[in-house]
């Protein structure tokens, strides 16, 4: 997959499933990072939703799947909301709707179209938990990556990746780290490492 | 860390297996993970409807029963259920008279029951939800996620389920929901870490002769470590927590809560010092509970919860309450 | 390990000060070391009194109260309480009808309230003893010391108290209390040991990945050490050995308890896999009580006890009761 | 003092005021060895019961003390029945208030006297707590300290401390311990060990 191809339905599809294998291969770390400024189950929630999603992508219109990207993306955050729970269920659920909304039906979509419409969706996860970049959540990693991703896929994965890693030195002011005011700082913020999963699959959408 | 358990991945669901076992006065569904009032939808009944991430239990299926909650949707450990669940539960138990959902202030819950809201009045349903954020530990501001919902949840869901009871309308029945939540705040300890099932080692280390003051429900880190006090030193540490924020001109609630794994002669040695505490402070005591009511697993550790209570909140107080988790009355 | 406690010497009487401050309905003597029901001596009324080491809380002093304990002599953490104190306690309550002393079977407890009785019949009360020996885990020998009493204690008091409460005479009262005690049995199992106060450290060392099977409620290692079990390997291994010895041809009562440090949503998963041997054993059950009743401080574990039930006794059983520890129905 | 000697009450008083210094000493051993067998409170036990017979000791009589052997030993035996529960408190107390009743209201008497009286008391700790000899229990280190007593206080020691080692071995009949079955062998009897004690103190009840 070159960037700068079209991408359909299938390469939606394949995201999510690249996703949720790299989820479910890092489940027990992003617990681990949850534990440490949180409630320890990130990981759960994250591999339990992604789960889900697969399954739901199997079996949609009777095997076929969902039939555009923004049907892809709108049946997986559905799927989120409605499986994960915590904090991440609806935010990340809010992100893929969001951004699956505004791809329309149209039957694929080139990087540029993928990265307004992810910026939609951030755009949306943001009004919703109400969280500006630094405050120590997923948005750190989001952000980031959507400004790097008209520049391709590996330069989204790696802005996610820094975006993450960002997040040691800060204090948390969202979500259930920021109950722990500076202790918060020294760790990494579980939801902006499960981003950088999320992004780094966009990579492998091409193949698998 | 050994469990009582069989696998992690079942830990909700057996638990509420055994919840529809032991009570057969509720309905209780595993699979679809709610605990509902066997006899709901009650006629002419506001409907009160809580949840959460499992692990605190008694709360919140414990206290579903005449006189509290008309129905409960346990999500995953310390994880916030989904919104259809909510839904669902919402569906349910309402007579036509409303439905009041009860919020712990963490960001899951609130978003998830917020979507749930949004499909329940898709459905026609009358929603009000009540926002409980008691914990001092934690600083109420902007740049924070707000105050914590811990033990003061149990005295909104006893109090509005006893005004619900007496056929209140939905508008009272959020009301005085509201003015517990208000009225209320809590502090805890903890003197040893929780283990969940999915993570199966203890959340944090805490070292043998140092304890967490400011600690939440989830396991979480507290907001401070210091050497290990007397459970005297930790009464005066959380009451004045709590005071400095609620100036109780009336008598107080006092909910002497255990985290889950502290002994039962533990809690009653340290009821004994926050009784103390709150007379040197001249502040009267009108009611006290004493138990492992809104626990975080097996965590060692106690919360003090003060309400400013007055003659009518009393009354609800007192009025009877059917649940498996708090009875009397009935 | 750390306890929510000031000084080991004064566990006890903190904890009863703590009572006091909670529960102003009963009358709590933190000195004497007296749990009272408010309102005793109780005109027409065969007084129930009960006790036995600390540790064990709710028992006995949470179940002191309506339709239950007339009086609870508190001991030392795990040791019997002295025959001046229960003999004091039965001077409290005696109304006249007589005093049933309700007693575990242990060598102190046995002694002790033996002792007691002399006393109290030197001062002309009318005295009835029942003993508690419930624990199949122990071997009923005449070279033994005989079944320990646990779970069952509770079941002997609510029964034998709402019998009381109804204005039985001494005689039926005694046998009640005598016939729930020979058709209960029970069995323990721990995942932890517990930490008495004046050690400060753990009774016994249990490995990671290991259990005690056969336990009681002192913190003294079981029968059997094996590699850690789930839930539902523990629940047939208890449920067949309570089953061994006792073979009911009618309802039981089941009660699954928590030796203190068991969350509630593990004991009510283990309620579930008890209920489902139960059913595989073609074993029905009438009611169900899941919790933390019969502790042993902070051992993590649980027990099961069962007992036959007749019509008669399960009346009483749901007759009302109004306890700090057990209460439906007032 | 000469194991010949006429023990008088001031003997009986130093008695029992080296064996509450003894078991204050060795308070934290009895309560190890009741852990690994019993229910880890005999130190805790004994302490309490023989703190409250020194302190009656002082006060009884307008801190004269009581005036004869046998008083002493009443006075003890019933200030352990009513301070120590347990089955150490009836069982230590049976075996004081006996051997003191026995010996009457004598103002001394010799060191088979005592012995007769303490056998007295022996009996009655059997009778009450229906054990015998091997049954590793308290009796393991009592009968045969009283049955080497008129050999001199030296010799009961001996035997005591001999008696409670030798309950190593054995399995428990009664009591607690009894509970564990086999896994009550190899360790020693912690009543047994405070038996031994109390003996042990005879000899210093000339001194102190
Ligand atoms: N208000 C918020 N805005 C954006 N992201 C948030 C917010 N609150 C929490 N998060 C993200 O959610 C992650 C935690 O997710 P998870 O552990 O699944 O939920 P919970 O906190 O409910 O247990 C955090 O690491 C953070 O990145
Ligand atoms: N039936 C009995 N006869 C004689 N001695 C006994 C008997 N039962 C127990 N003991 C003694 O009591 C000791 C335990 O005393 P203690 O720990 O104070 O009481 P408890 O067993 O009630 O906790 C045992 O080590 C044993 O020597
Ligand atoms: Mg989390
Ligand atoms: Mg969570
Ligand atoms: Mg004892
Ligand atoms: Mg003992």
């Amino acid at each position: 997959m070159v960037d700068g191809e079209a991408l359909d339905a299938g390469f939606f599809s394949r995201w999510m499933l690249a996703a949720a294998e790299d989820v479910e291969r890092e489940a027990d770390r992003l617990t681990e990072l949850d534990a440490a400024i949180g409630d320890a189950d990130h990981g759960g929630n994250m591999r339990r939703g992604f789960e889900a999603v697969r399954t739901a992508l199997r079996t949609d219109a009777d095997g076929a799947g969902p039939g555009t990207p923004g049907a892809v993306l709108m049946l997986a955050g559905r799927t989120l909301v409605s499986t994960v729970g915590g904090a991440s269920g609806p935010l990340y659920g809010t992100l893929l709707r969001r951004a699956g909304k505004a791809l329309g039906d149209a039957e694929t979509v080139d990087v540029a179209g993928l990265a307004a419409a992810l910026r939609t969706g951030v755009d949306a996860v943001a009004q919703l938990g109400g969280a500006a970049v630094g405050d120590k959540t997923m948005l750190d990693a989001l952000i980031p990556a959507v400004d790097a991703l008209p520049r391709g896929f590996a330069a989204a994965t790696a802005a996610a990746e820094e975006g993450a890693k960002a997040t040691v030195p800060l204090q948390a002011r969202k979500g259930r780290a920021s109950y722990l005011g500076e202790r918060s700082i020294g760790h990494q913020d579980p939801g902006a490492t499960s981003s950088a999963l999320l992004v780094g699959a966009l990579a492998r959408g091409g193949g698998a | 860390m050994k469990m009582l358990i069989n696998v992690p991945e079942s830990v909700v669901p057996d638990a509420l297996r055994g919840m529809a076992a032991a009570h057969p006065e509720l309905a209780v569904d595993p699979d679809s993970r709610l605990v509902v009032r066997g006899d709901a939808p009650v006629a002419g009944k506001v409907a009160l409807v809580s949840g959460g991430g499992s692990g605190h239990e008694p709360l919140h299926g414990g206290f579903v029963g005449r006189g509290m909650l008309d129905a409960a949707c346990p999500g995953e450990i310390f994880t916030s259920p989904v919104p259809d669940q909510m839904a669902r539960a919402a569906a349910a138990v309402d007579s036509g008279e409303g439905v009041l959902f009860v919020v712990k202030n963490y960001t899951g819950d609130v978003l998830n029951f917020d979507m749930a809201a949004e499909l329940a009045e898709d459905e026609g349903l009358r929603v009000a939800k009540v926002l409980v954020q008691d914990d001092v530990a934690v600083t109420d501001s902007t740049f924070t996620a707000g105050r914590r919902g811990t033990g003061a949840t149990l005295f909104v869901e006893k109090i509005a389920g006893a005004l619900a009871e007496e056929g209140a309308p939905l508008e009272r029945v959020e009301a005085v929901a509201r003015q517990v939540s208000e009225a209320s705040r809590s502090f805890g300890a903890a003197l040893s870490p929780c283990t969940t099932p999915a993570k199966g080692s203890p959340t944090f280390d805490l070292p043998a002769g140092e304890l967490e003051l400011g600690i939440g429900i989830h396991g979480e880190p507290g907001r401070e470590r210091r050497p290990m006090m007397t459970s005297g030193e930790i009464a005066d540490f959380a009451v004045d927590a709590v005071l400095e924020d609620l100036r109780p001109d009336a008598p107080v609630l006092a909910l002497v809560n255990g985290m889950g794994a502290t002994p039962l002669i533990e809690l009653y040695g340290f009821c004994a010092e926050v009784h103390r505490v709150l007379a040197e402070r001249r502040v009267p005591v009108a009611r006290t509970l004493v138990g492992n009511y809104v626990t975080s697993l097996d965590m060692a550790g106690a919360s003090v919860t003060l309400c400013q209570a007055d003659e009518e909140l009393l009354r609800l107080w007192d009025a009877p309450v059917a649940t498996p988790g708090l009875r009397w009355g009935l």
